[in-house]
């Protein structure tokens, strides 16, 4: 199984039934994860994604290389502008969505805009896009990376593109990785599981920060059933390209 | 109604060197690409872009040299890695950059459109992005005067250009975006001028037909060009999707040092 | 999606004595008059009612002594003169009322929709209406924050309820206005509850068909009613024009003093 | 020649090729004076009416007892939500507008809203509409009224509801009655004509405030092609409901 897979599968599990998401650019895991969650235990999910699309009908659905591309609405049940999505999240209606971050802190905040200083950057990445704005305003904050390193998990970010943890805020704040899955809450950045085949110590070893290590278990794999829906989601593997080989 | 169908040639004289100028789509999909094209064979400068979340139109125009400034929530090719003469020319200092977040340079957009001088938006406060939009004069923290409570205050866009792709218009200017509209209503809205490039010219019939089908009426624009494929190679939904080859090509060029090379071949085509 | 079609009984549970109401339509157009009757019917008490130019609808529900409270920007019958109810219970101080203006009130709306909580708006100063919402806490002329100019913030208008007519809906609330929206969206997207009422339920099909036409998705709403002729005698646009004799005989009726008798046989009808 | 096609002519004559106009409810002599003006001397006005119709067909027009009845809609290019109208006004591109005036005072202010006191008033007029709103943004305001009296010009307005002549700004008010015309300007509330058959002591016995009168022509009537367009708009004869008789 590949670990794409197992983080679909992270993702779709912080899906609860009735919740509204939202998945932005460059994002097959949480699209799929989506689907996953709506086809399983969600299946009253408001799916809204960055093709302005309204439940897309997964039986029609196949996973395109941009996140935006017009498939991604095919046989949706309406067209909501990301606007209208933003005014859900400033209403505090949208539940949940997914952020990438190229640095994240101990505290589950993002960078996702410069490497260095933001007037002298040593790199330009490509932007915050949602993050500053949404981080602050939903419910189930989910950030994901594919690159479970000490370069992305700092002491202190280079810069404050987003929010994790927030004191006296119902945010619940996930981040799954290629090795684990953590949440941040009052007491810190808690390691819960990590993926079948990873140790606590290779998870440790490759953040710069220490997480609380407590009570750690597995990471559930998606069934045989799921893995099928996965498939059939993405014949072609797209979920597969943000993942190093 | 007056006709304002015309050629390209005349519609890029619209834009002036210096001009903030907004395009459509996002990503890889109803990108004004044909216009692009042309905006760099007419050889424009310091042009200031604006968008929420644009992709190669942004880019190929920062390695043409046309542009000053540049405003966005992300700018980037997804899967396909960073948007390489955007990241060159931010980090040579060759262009200025200005970091949005997408809540609020969408509210941006729409207040423009609704003649809003500023609007408030909820989140951001807390980010960095805070500080740099209050030196910059596009953002401030103020209390709202019902309850006191800090909220942001974003101030409207009005770009001085709007070029929207949309699948049918009028020879008037009546335009019809099909699926996805992003922000490109609220962007043709608010713009001092509005050139709408078309998939396919169609009778004002159409739209006494299917009145809710006229996303941006004749009034707001300035001139329309006929251009088939005018996204290519970003998508026009119920026309063509992306052509994710071409645009891994151009990267790849792009990679390789030859985006002179990509530029010339393309505006010769 | 859940079903939510329900008897039009079991949806005016949905409100609840001293309740925020907003109606769908403008004077005789779309006003929601079959759900204004079963809430007459369920003898609901104290509603603040709150539209930009309705007509028949309110009117009866204030001569049907349902109502505490009106804002509204214009109240009326066009050529066929005053609301005879709603000028009476103002003036014999029986209701309370709060006059607007109409770029206010559906500015408002739309912040609500929008989860602004409050919008600037531009115009309305100098006239006697600020101070009268000033003391109301409504409105709040402020500088500014980037240009110290003196404009109108305006708080954002959130319904307990809002009770929209449309042509389509489909048992989950994917609902379908067609033809003149007015502020109904905005109604429908700011309010705390949702109840559509429509001449037609459709399939779910329909809106994956016409994607476009869904105008308020169905996660904004809590029940839908089918109620063909839903908004007789107000028009219902592609369904029934106004039926202005049978306004015009309401209208008689309450100058004649007869308004309770109308009222029972209209319920009982 | 009914004094209501008068008023329309009057009303037409202010409308400008290339000018946006709208009309609200109760405005069946706007909404012929539009179609008027469109039909002839102003065929690129932006039409646009309380039914949310973008320039309607004026060969399937017919003038209807509501303003906002949906016929008034039939075969128009657009939908335009009351509320973009109101934005464009804030941008400054809405042309024109057409008021009602319960009351008129000499800068051409309106009361809509209430006689004696707002808190007890004596009559609950229906209420201004637009009015408070637009009439600080237009740059033409045409102020109607079909009862020309002491009772609605008046010294002082028992509630400001909407601004007409406003000091160093752009704005081009006139007030049409069922006997006069009007402009209000710098030098106070000028008449500029009287309808046939009316005196100008007619008109300035009916009101209870002094207008200037100087150069003082007759108000042009409509033309037999015209007459023949407001009569195939409105054949059931809609425009004279608002006259006494």
């Amino acid at each position: 199984m590949h670990v794409a897979d197992v983080v679909i599968k992270a993702m779709a599990m912080e899906i609860g039934d009735n919740d509204i998401f939202l998945h932005g650019l460059a994002s097959p895991l949480p699209a799929l994860a989506m689907h996953l969650a709506k086809l399983t235990h969600a299946p009253n999910m408001v799916y809204i994604n960055v093709a302005d699309a309204l439940d897309p009908e997964p039986n029609s659905y196949k996973l395109c290389l941009s996140s935006a591309d017009p498939r991604h609405a095919v046989n949706s049940k309406g067209i909501i502008e990301l606007l209208e999505t933003f005014d859900l999240a400033a209403k505090g209606k949208l539940t949940g969505m997914f952020l990438g971050g190229a640095q994240i802190d101990s505290k589950g905040n993002i960078n996702l805009t410069c490497i260095g200083d933001y007037y002298l950057p040593k790199v330009k990445l490509p932007g915050g896009a949602a993050a500053a704005y949404l981080t602050p305003l939903v419910k189930k904050l989910i950030i994901w990376t594919t690159n479970h390193s000490k370069r992305v998990f700092v002491e202190k970010l280079d810069f404050v593109t987003g929010l994790g943890y927030e004191e006296g805020k119902q945010k619940d704040v996930t981040i799954i990785t290629n090795m684990a899955v953590f949440k941040t809450v009052q007491e810190g950045f808690v390691l819960k599981s990590v993926h079948p085949d990873v140790t606590v110590e290779e998870v440790v070893d490759n953040m710069s920060f220490s997480p609380v290590v407590k009570e750690v278990t597995t990471t559930p794999v998606p069934s045989e059933e799921e893995l099928k829906l996965i498939e059939k989601l993405d014949p072609d593997g797209v979920r597969f390209s943000e993942f190093k080989r | 109604m007056q006709n304002k169908l015309v050629d390209v040639e005349k519609a890029v004289e619209l834009i002036n060197d210096g001009d903030t100028v907004t395009l459509s789509g996002v990503s890889m999909v109803r990108a004004p690409m044909g216009f692009v094209r042309e905006i760099i064979k007419a050889g424009k400068k310091d042009l200031y872009l604006i968008d929420r979340e644009p992709g190669m139109d942004f880019d190929i125009l920062i390695a043409a040299k046309a542009v000053k400034k540049v405003r966005v929530a992300m700018l980037g090719f997804e899967l396909f890695g960073l948007a390489l003469n955007f990241r060159k020319a931010v980090e040579n200092k060759e262009i200025e950059w200005l970091e949005d977040t997408c809540g609020a340079i969408t509210n941006a957009l729409r207040a423009g459109a609704s003649g809003m001088p500023f609007v408030v938006v909820k989140g951001v406060l807390g980010t960095d992005l805070v500080s740099i939009h209050e030196k910059e004069g596009t953002w401030k923290v103020i209390e709202d005067p019902f309850t006191g409570e800090k909220i942001l205050a974003v101030k409207a866009i009005n770009p001085d250009v709007a070029i929207i792709h949309v699948q049918k218009a009028d020879k008037y200017g009546n335009a019809s975006i099909e699926g996805s509209r992003f922000e490109d209503v609220y962007k043709a809205k608010g713009a001092k001028k509005v050139i709408i490039t078309a998939e396919e010219i169609v009778d004002t019939e159409y739209f006494m037909k299917y009145p809710e089908k006229n996303t941006i009426p004749y009034f707001y624009v300035d001139a329309v060009v006929h251009m088939p494929k005018g996204a290519y190679p970003t998508a026009c939904p119920n026309y063509y999707n992306p052509d994710y080859d071409e645009i891994r090509r151009y990267l790849a060029m792009c990679r390789e040092g030859r985006v002179d090379e990509y530029i010339k071949e393309w505006i010769e085509r």
